[in-house]
């Protein structure tokens, strides 16, 4: 099998990442715990350092599973997009209750105009995240959506939320 | 219903609904052992061997009349026999009146931990629990000897497969939350390995968590890559290292003049001794679990691949 | 104070639940697969963030909350990936949906062969 | 307020098995499996504070993941030759071996 | 009240239901997703019996004195671990006969042992 993973030249400064891995995972363990005693803390070290070794082995850590570079722009983004989620939560509970004449579902493709693969994601992601709309697939830059009704799509053809997430990125 | 896989969906909904149902019931050890393997495991195993088998059945084998015949003759004599049964809910049933009221009074003394459950399962019956990995990791030996991937079979397979390798290419959005997740998924495992004495959990609910990672893994970047990360002997080793920690524990504590699995003697202090034990042997059981049901996972999933 | 974090609480609670409800009226009701699955992101987006957080109102034990809030994090996470998950696949083993059954007009491009 | 909630799931769940057995295509089966496993999440939870112990959400936290892990499963075995093929194909194919 | 016994009405009806998809389907996979049903109803027969009135799960906490019955829990947990490992065992064995005979039907399995004899 060929190798599939990033190109190696990401290799140098996996150390980023690495460290924000170790110290999200110590957040999760001393969250999850509620046990502070000195046997389950250095359990819970052990632990840390076997899954950091297995996801090294794994070649999962790097900028697509640590996104630092959006760390500060996130919350932001995701205040408008419960916005957005309840917004379009009424429309399709409305649809639900009105019934079949009202809804017009339509398939279409979009553009993505995000630069990597992480903003693509996001994009895909708050696309199906706010109900009315699924990505449905996902190509190139060419994000095919479902959409409950042709409103929806004409909101999503506006194209805020692809700005939005396009202003994540940089 | 005659496809197999909406059998094998409506049984994952069966799972799903026991859980709820074992939670309601107080028992929140054994919900957090069905919500590991009855929802997700099982499914998946069933859906690789339907895979593997064909999706359709024969509906003109059926023999309804002997079945229903002998079905209701039986459940008319189970329900008969239910007469004599205590009422659901009551306190002072057969059950509850004899070792349980002594695991409830007596075992946070000599065990130190809270949860009964798992003082129970690896303290006051070890012995049982002992048999119980053996078994695991003999159904591991079993599937092993029947799946391992022998050479004879057709080549079209796998080319008809081949490109599924590369799933996470096509799939970029499971790529990178599959990434996300993974570590926090081995991190939960062993959060709940260590937790056990606490809370619901121990080292079979571990086991089977870590082992879904890593099969989560293997089917979104493919077997061989997994088998890359995953070193097969090594996972071999590991399921029989299990067995050996545990029944290691057993002859310590021989050795240091107790009984089979007695942890008192594991250290100065008894409670102190149990509390290693327990660890111990919890750790041991993690480890053949996890081991076991990746080989099983891996094995069938090879079997599919013919690689 | 502790009347407001009440209602508050049970107000999420019933409004959770109603979304819930509308979601499952909408898997009954709605004509084909993928609408139904818009019916199940409001069940899983709004319903349970809303359920979820009425529980949190509920209870100021620090621990808890703070697994309920790992709970709505994830399932803010997973959900849309999954309905993401199901329909591709959906799509890619030629499930059409039902605007391309009715109408079959130029609105929609089917991207994929 | 917990206990009407706990009603409100139990109902969607009973709607989501109707339209698991029903359900025309396969992926209408699924798509109530995805729903039942999050509803379970809420259930569990709700459960909890039911009954006056809150402190089991480690059960519903391990059901949020081995869902995701199960839909991704149901994906990857979506790809596979037989899951496509008509059943009749795949029959015959399988007699051929 | 005789009502009192009905979740081991419950149990044997879903008992049932697992025995009659083992009987009456010669699909090996549906025989072994039987097995399975059977397999939970014997869990929820043990777990409703550990099951005390106003009691509370058995992790031992405070301002709580009544608990579950802790031993069936364990022995049930354990039993649904090596239920999925025996499942897989039973599975690996249909993959195989699949693989010799080409079929997982009961009655065409038999019928080429036949034909060799």
């Amino acid at each position: 099998m060929p190798e599939n993973k990033s190109p190696d030249p990401e290799k140098p400064n996996l150390l980023p990442h690495t460290i924000s891995l170790f110290l999200t995972l110590s957040v999760f363990w001393l969250l999850n715990s509620g046990h502070y005693t000195l046997l389950i803390l250095s359990l819970g070290l052990i632990s840390i350092a076997l899954v950091l070794y297995i996801a090294h082995r794994m070649d999962v850590v790097d900028h697509e599973s640590q996104p630092l570079h959006l760390t500060l722009k996130i919350p932001g983004y995701f205040l408008w997009l419960t916005k957005e989620m309840i917004l379009s939560n009424i429309s399709v509970v409305k649809h639900i209750w009105l019934g079949n004449e009202t809804i017009s579902p339509v398939l279409t493709t979009i553009k993505a105009n995000q630069k990597t693969d992480m903003g693509k994601v996001i994009y895909a992601n708050s696309i199906t995240l706010t109900p009315g709309t699924v990505a449905v697939d996902l190509v190139g830059d060419q994000i095919t959506v479902h959409a409950i009704s042709r409103e929806n799509i004409a909101a999503l053809q506006a194209g805020e939320m692809d700005r939005r997430v396009c202003r994540l990125e940089d | 219903m005659r496809d197999l896989f909406a059998v094998v969906m409506l049984s994952g909904i069966f799972g799903l609904l026991s859980a709820s149902f074992f939670v309601a019931m107080d028992a929140v050890d054994v919900a957090f052992t069905e919500a590991s393997v009855g929802a997700g495991i099982a499914s998946l195993l069933m859906l690789t061997a339907v895979t593997l088998t064909g999706r359709s059945e024969d509906s003109e084998r059926h023999r309804p009349m002997w079945a229903l015949v002998v079905v209701f003759i039986t459940g008319g004599l189970l329900i008969y026999g239910t007469l004599d049964m205590p009422y659901f809910g009551s306190a002072d049933a057969p059950i509850h009146l004899h070792v349980a009221p002594r695991y409830i009074n007596d075992s946070m003394q000599e065990t130190g931990l809270p949860n009964i459950v798992t003082s129970v399962l690896a303290s006051y019956r070890g012995f049982d629990t002992f048999g119980e990995v053996v078994v695991i990791f003999t159904a591991g030996i079993g599937v092993l000897a029947l799946l391992r991937v022998g050479r004879r079979s057709g080549i079209h397979r796998v080319m008809a497969d081949s490109i599924f390798y590369l799933m996470h290419e096509q799939h970029l959005i499971l790529r990178i939350t599959t990434k996300i997740l993974i570590p926090f998924i081995l991190l939960f495992a062993l959060y709940v390995q260590f937790h056990g004495d606490f809370g619901p959990g121990g080292g079979f609910q571990a086991g089977v968590i870590f082992a879904a990672a890593i099969i989560l893994y293997a089917m979104v970047f493919g077997l061989p890559t997994a088998r890359r990360v995953v070193n097969r002997t090594f996972v071999r080793l590991l399921s029989a290292a299990g067995v050996l920690l545990y029944g290691g524990v057993g002859v310590v504590t021989m050795l240091n003049g107790g009984n089979f699995l007695d942890y008192n003697v594991l250290a100065g202090d008894p409670v102190a001794g149990q509390h290693l034990g327990i660890l111990l042997i919890e750790l041991g059981v993690g480890c053949t679990v996890a081991a076991v049901m990746v080989i099983i996972f891996f094995n069938f999933s090879g079997r599919r691949d013919n690689l | 104070m502790e009347l407001i974090v009440d209602i508050s609480s049970a107000l999420c609670l019933l409004l959770g639940s109603f979304l819930c409800l509308s979601g499952g009226v909408g898997i009954m009701r709605l004509p084909d697969f993928y609408t139904r699955m818009h019916a199940v992101g409001v069940t899983d987006t709004l319903g349970a963030g809303l359920i979820l957080i009425g529980l949190m109102l509920q209870n100021p034990e620090g621990l808890v909350e703070i697994k309920l809030l790992l709970i709505l994090v994830m399932t803010l996470f997973i959900s849309p990936v999954a309905s993401h998950a199901l329909a591709k696949a959906a799509l890619r083993n030629h499930l059409v949906p039902l605007s391309d059954r009715n109408e079959n007009n130029g609105g929609t491009e089917s991207s994929k062969p | 307020m917990l206990i009407a909630a706990t009603i409100a799931i139990l109902v969607v769940m009973i709607l989501g098995i109707i339209r698991g057995i029903t359900g025309p295509t396969l992926y209408d089966r699924i798509l109530a499996v995805n729903m039942f496993g999050t509803k379970t999440v809420l259930l569990i939870s709700l459960l909890g504070f039911v009954m006056g112990r809150p402190d089991f959400l480690d059960i519903a936290i391990v059901y949020a993941l081995i869902n995701f892990i199960s839909i991704i499963g149901v994906l990857h075995f979506s790809d596979s030759a037989v899951f496509r093929h008509d059943p009749h194909d795949s029959e015959s194919t399988t007699k051929e071996s | 009240m005789i009502l009192g016994l009905y979740n081991y009405w419950v149990v044997v009806v879903l008992m049932m239901i697992g025995l009659y998809i083992v009987i009456a389907h010669g699909n090996l996979i549906k025989k072994i997703v039987g097995l399975t049903i059977f397999q939970t109803s014997v869990f929820i027969f043990y777990i409703s019996i550990a099951k005390v009135e106003s009691a509370s799960a058995p992790i031992l906490a405070e301002g709580i004195s009544r608990y579950s019955n802790p031993l069936p829990h364990v022995l049930i947990l354990t039993a649904i671990v090596v239920g999925i490992a025996t499942v897989a065992l039973g599975l690996a064995l249909a993959v195989r006969i699949n693989e010799a005979y080409g079929s997982i039907e009961e009655e065409s399995i038999q019928s080429k042992d036949n034909q060799e004899c």
